[in-house]
């Protein structure tokens, strides 16, 4: 093991420039990729947050009786995608409303008597990327007995989710891209390592030199270079967030929005897939060589 | 079919022929070479020399024809088999074949230990042969930095690394002295008298009747004469 | 010119492999990076539409006279981000509203008098990066004589805003992040291909060309290399965008949200950008090379 | 200094030294070439010979001591004139140096346009020099699979493309039978006698008395014996 280990860092030092190259290519896939993973993961917590806050009012029948409201509430829950619900009575709501009016709150004053209905809100278990389940839950509950109406926000919220299943779908399109560019860069730096090498790739096969006793010093090495730019690409990320996270931390005055590093398995995941991408860049340059 | 009579043959070539597209490098060569013998290949720049020895390593395949190297026919043996060839010679290239990226020491440990040898053997193993060779003071050397001579006398302590059974040079004192070629000779001499069959390919006549042995003389692809050369008397 | 052209395609067939690594590796970076620059392209735009509605309401002191009234339009439009205004009489505010409540609108059904002032309802020059600009404006038409209050969404707005400002950096940085990437490979595939070309130049060297005989026909082929990366990279992601586009108009109910291919600005830069990449990495890799 | 006297000397060396690292290749050697001298370079494998031959076009640069060619004090020569000064020689190179990623012909014809020749004679003139050495009928094939023997003939034809005042040949028939020996050897003759400087380093005592000249003797790196040669009548 450790007679391998020093011939894989002796094959290494021979050849400094090209894996080099081959580490700081891996490192920069790695790092953009993962950037790109960072990112996304942000947006689409901030956008679940949101979403999370989404809710239904369900307005009752000013004549609706305390039994069937109940039986309703019960009715309510009792569908699978909801996720709680709360009894809004038409003072509270009046409230409500003038809290929300603010400084028009006045407008109120005038009122003889109070025109809101009673009504449940309720929660939804809804997240970005699945909005469209609220409309049919709504629907189940507007044909409820002893419902007036149902209000969801049906028109700015679809929108919004809109736009970000929108830019979900660039973002996805975007990830494979880049994660097809990171593939393609890594195997071919190794690619071209290996076309350096072919020379005494030859020689070795010339001299009797099994397969396998080509292959696995280079299958060793390969994975050491994904090792290293994994390490190196996940490593800058990690001093560059920090780096923006304390200048958020600076700027935005609301810590509303926070920012998270990569959850462990993704940055596992993005590892991982540096020592896969290491491996396969051999695997198919092994073969295009080893064939011929 | 030569006066060798096949049963003895280690190589056997029947009907052999080699084209590179249209140009044809060998023609009709019928040739067997008997065990332990010690065969000069001679012929003019471009006869087919070089040619012929790399069809009997798999350096290159034969256009037509049958060829059999200790009981393996190259024909039909299997990708998987070619290193287990491989390993019964060993091969002096006329360009050296040398990793330029690999010193010295690490070039021929590199057979040595491809065949198999005990990790522990190594070093003893390839300093011997760096001796043999008059090369121990520079195995730290990369090749691109050694004198021609020098990196020849480096591919001939790697062709005799692994014992071979089978020892296959091409011009092997092209760019050697007479000392240092008698040297060389030598040794081919003497794994001869270990049992190795050698096959030497050069157009030096003197090297040849130095050593005397048979000749087969190659033109233009077609074997033209095979004969048996005595030793010159110094 | 001719002759030169049949050179440089001659020099292309003898490294098959590595030049068609070398396009492929430009062409994949020209089209990662201006996708990114369509989808910023897009966003920005995207986020000016939102941000360009941004308003301001100003309230009138009730007791202001016409000629007060009309004094501080002339004063508010005389401030230089202003862009527009426009008087909205108390009736029409209520009118409004009653539109704004929409189901709930029969609130103000029991109102006796309508409470709501006279205002004025000022467009800002505004860009989604420059919505700080707005606090000032207001501020200063706060100031002014006859006027009772000022009110342009601060909270909701600003929270927006600061999202869309932390995306804008966040991409800021990934553009960066990409443009480096991209200079990166590039230049060190052709950095490859000359590794690859060592011992010709050394040769060549040794024969006694000159320099410049030999320089000459390798910045050819980068650049040739990068043109080539450069038209493939932008070709694909305008195939892309098509298909996004078909897909976008199919799915999106509302024609709200249109996307743009870059602007010929853009592709021209970016294009510019592959060729300047392929000379350059011609440029840094030969220094290196010619000094040994 | 030798008899030959400065003023007709187109090559001075005065008390030239080589050092690789800790390794000494040449020491001391002070040398003076006559123009249109015919010159043989001899010695054992690692003497020195291609070392000193390095010196002269800068393939190398000297550890100690002056050098002189043609005028140049290649101490002092600038970068920009390093190509001037190589264009001065035609270099026969013991490992060949063909590019291998193109043909022949282009090997040659690179040559032949880097000295500056018009485009429009080029072709006629790349494809006399092919002639000469017996190549024509291979110049649209790639070094890599061309014999030993014809390789060192595109390079000898490399080497006179550009009619050069100083023929350098590293071991210039190693890889060639007699007869092809004889032709090579007879070409540089025809450039000696047309006015061209040649030197040729080789171990090959048989070439050396087949044409005769002044031999020095390189051992070890020290300058042994300076001597002319008669040629052997035959
Ligand atoms: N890969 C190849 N492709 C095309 N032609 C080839 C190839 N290899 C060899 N040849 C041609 O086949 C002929 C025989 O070549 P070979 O190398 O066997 O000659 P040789 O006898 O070894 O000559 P030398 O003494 O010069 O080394 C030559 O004309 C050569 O050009
Ligand atoms: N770049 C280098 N680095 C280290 N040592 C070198 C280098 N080049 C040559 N040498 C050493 O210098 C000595 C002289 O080498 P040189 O190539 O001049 O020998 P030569 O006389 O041409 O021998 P041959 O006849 O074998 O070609 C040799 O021992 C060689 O190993
Ligand atoms: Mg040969
Ligand atoms: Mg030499």
């Amino acid at each position: 093991m450790i007679y391998f280990t020093q011939k894989v860092l002796k094959d290494l030092k021979g050849n400094l420039f090209l894996n080099a190259v081959t580490v700081a290519s891996t490192a920069l896939s790695v790092l953009i990729f993962s950037a790109f993973a960072l990112f996304f993961v942000n947006v689409g917590a901030l956008a679940n947050r949101w979403v999370e806050d989404a809710r239904i009012m369900v307005y009752l029948n000013p004549d609706a009786e305390a039994e069937t409201i109940a039986r309703l509430g019960e009715a309510i829950k009792s569908i699978p995608d909801v996720r709680g619900l709360e009894f809004v009575p038409r003072e509270a709501a009046l409230q409500r409303f003038r809290a929300q009016l603010g400084s028009q709150g006045s407008l109120l004053d005038g009122i003889a008597e109070n025109p809101l209905p009673d009504a449940y809100e309720v929660l939804v278990k809804v997240r970005s990327w699945s909005w469209d389940r609220i409309g049919p839950v709504a629907g189940k509950i507007g044909a409820m007995d002893g419902v007036d109406e149902v209000e969801y926000g049906q028109e700015w919220m679809g929108r919004f989710v809109n736009i970000l299943n929108l830019l979900r779908l660039t973002l996805y399109g975007m990830g494979g891209l880049f994660f097809m560019g990171t593939v393609f860069f890594v195997a071919n730096t190794i690619r071209l390592v290996l076309y350096s090498r072919r020379e005494e790739i030859e020689i070795m096969r010339l001299v009797g030199a099994s397969e396998n006793f080509i292959k696995y010093p280079i299958y060793a090495q390969s994975l050491f270079l994904g090792m290293i730019g994994g390490i190196l690409g996940l490593g800058i990320l990690f001093q560059l967030y920090r780096l923006l996270e304390a200048n958020v931390a600076n700027t935005m005055s609301s810590s509303f929005f926070e920012i998270r590093f990569l959850p462990v398995e993704i940055a596992a995941a993005v590892f991982s897939g540096s020592l896969l991408v290491g491996w396969l860049g051999c695997y198919i340059s092994l073969r295009k060589f080893l064939r011929s | 079919m030569t006066a060798y009579g096949s049963q003895s043959a280690i190589i056997q070539m029947y009907r052999v022929a080699k084209r590179y597209g249209a140009k044809s490098a060998l023609t009709d060569i019928s040739l067997d070479i008997a065990d332990n013998e010690f065969l000069f290949l001679s012929g003019p720049s471009g006869a087919g020399k070089t040619t012929l020895l790399k069809l009997l390593y798999l350096g290159e395949t034969a256009s037509e024809g049958q060829i059999i190297v200790d009981g393996l026919n190259l024909s039909r043996i299997s990708r998987k088999r070619v290193p287990f060839l491989r390993r019964k010679f060993g091969i002096i290239f006329q360009d050296y074949k040398l990793i330029p990226t690999k010193n010295v020491y690490d070039n021929i440990a590199l057979v040595v230990e491809a065949v198999g040898v005990e990790r522990r053997s190594i070093k003893k193993m390839v300093n011997s042969l760096l001796r043999t060779v008059q090369m121990e003071d520079r195995s730290r050397a990369f090749p691109p930095s050694l004198s021609g001579g020098e990196q020849q006398r480096v591919a001939v302590a790697r062709a005799i690394a692994g014992n071979p059974k089978i020892i296959v040079a091409d011009e092997p004192t092209g760019s050697l002295d007479a000392d240092s070629a008698r040297v060389i000779m030598g040794l081919l001499k003497l794994y001869h008298r270990r049992g190795a069959t050698v096959i030497i390919a050069t157009h030096d006549t003197a090297l040849i009747r130095q050593t005397g042995g048979r000749v087969i003389l190659l033109n233009d692809g077609y074997l033209e004469v095979s004969t048996v050369i005595p030793k010159l008397r110094p």
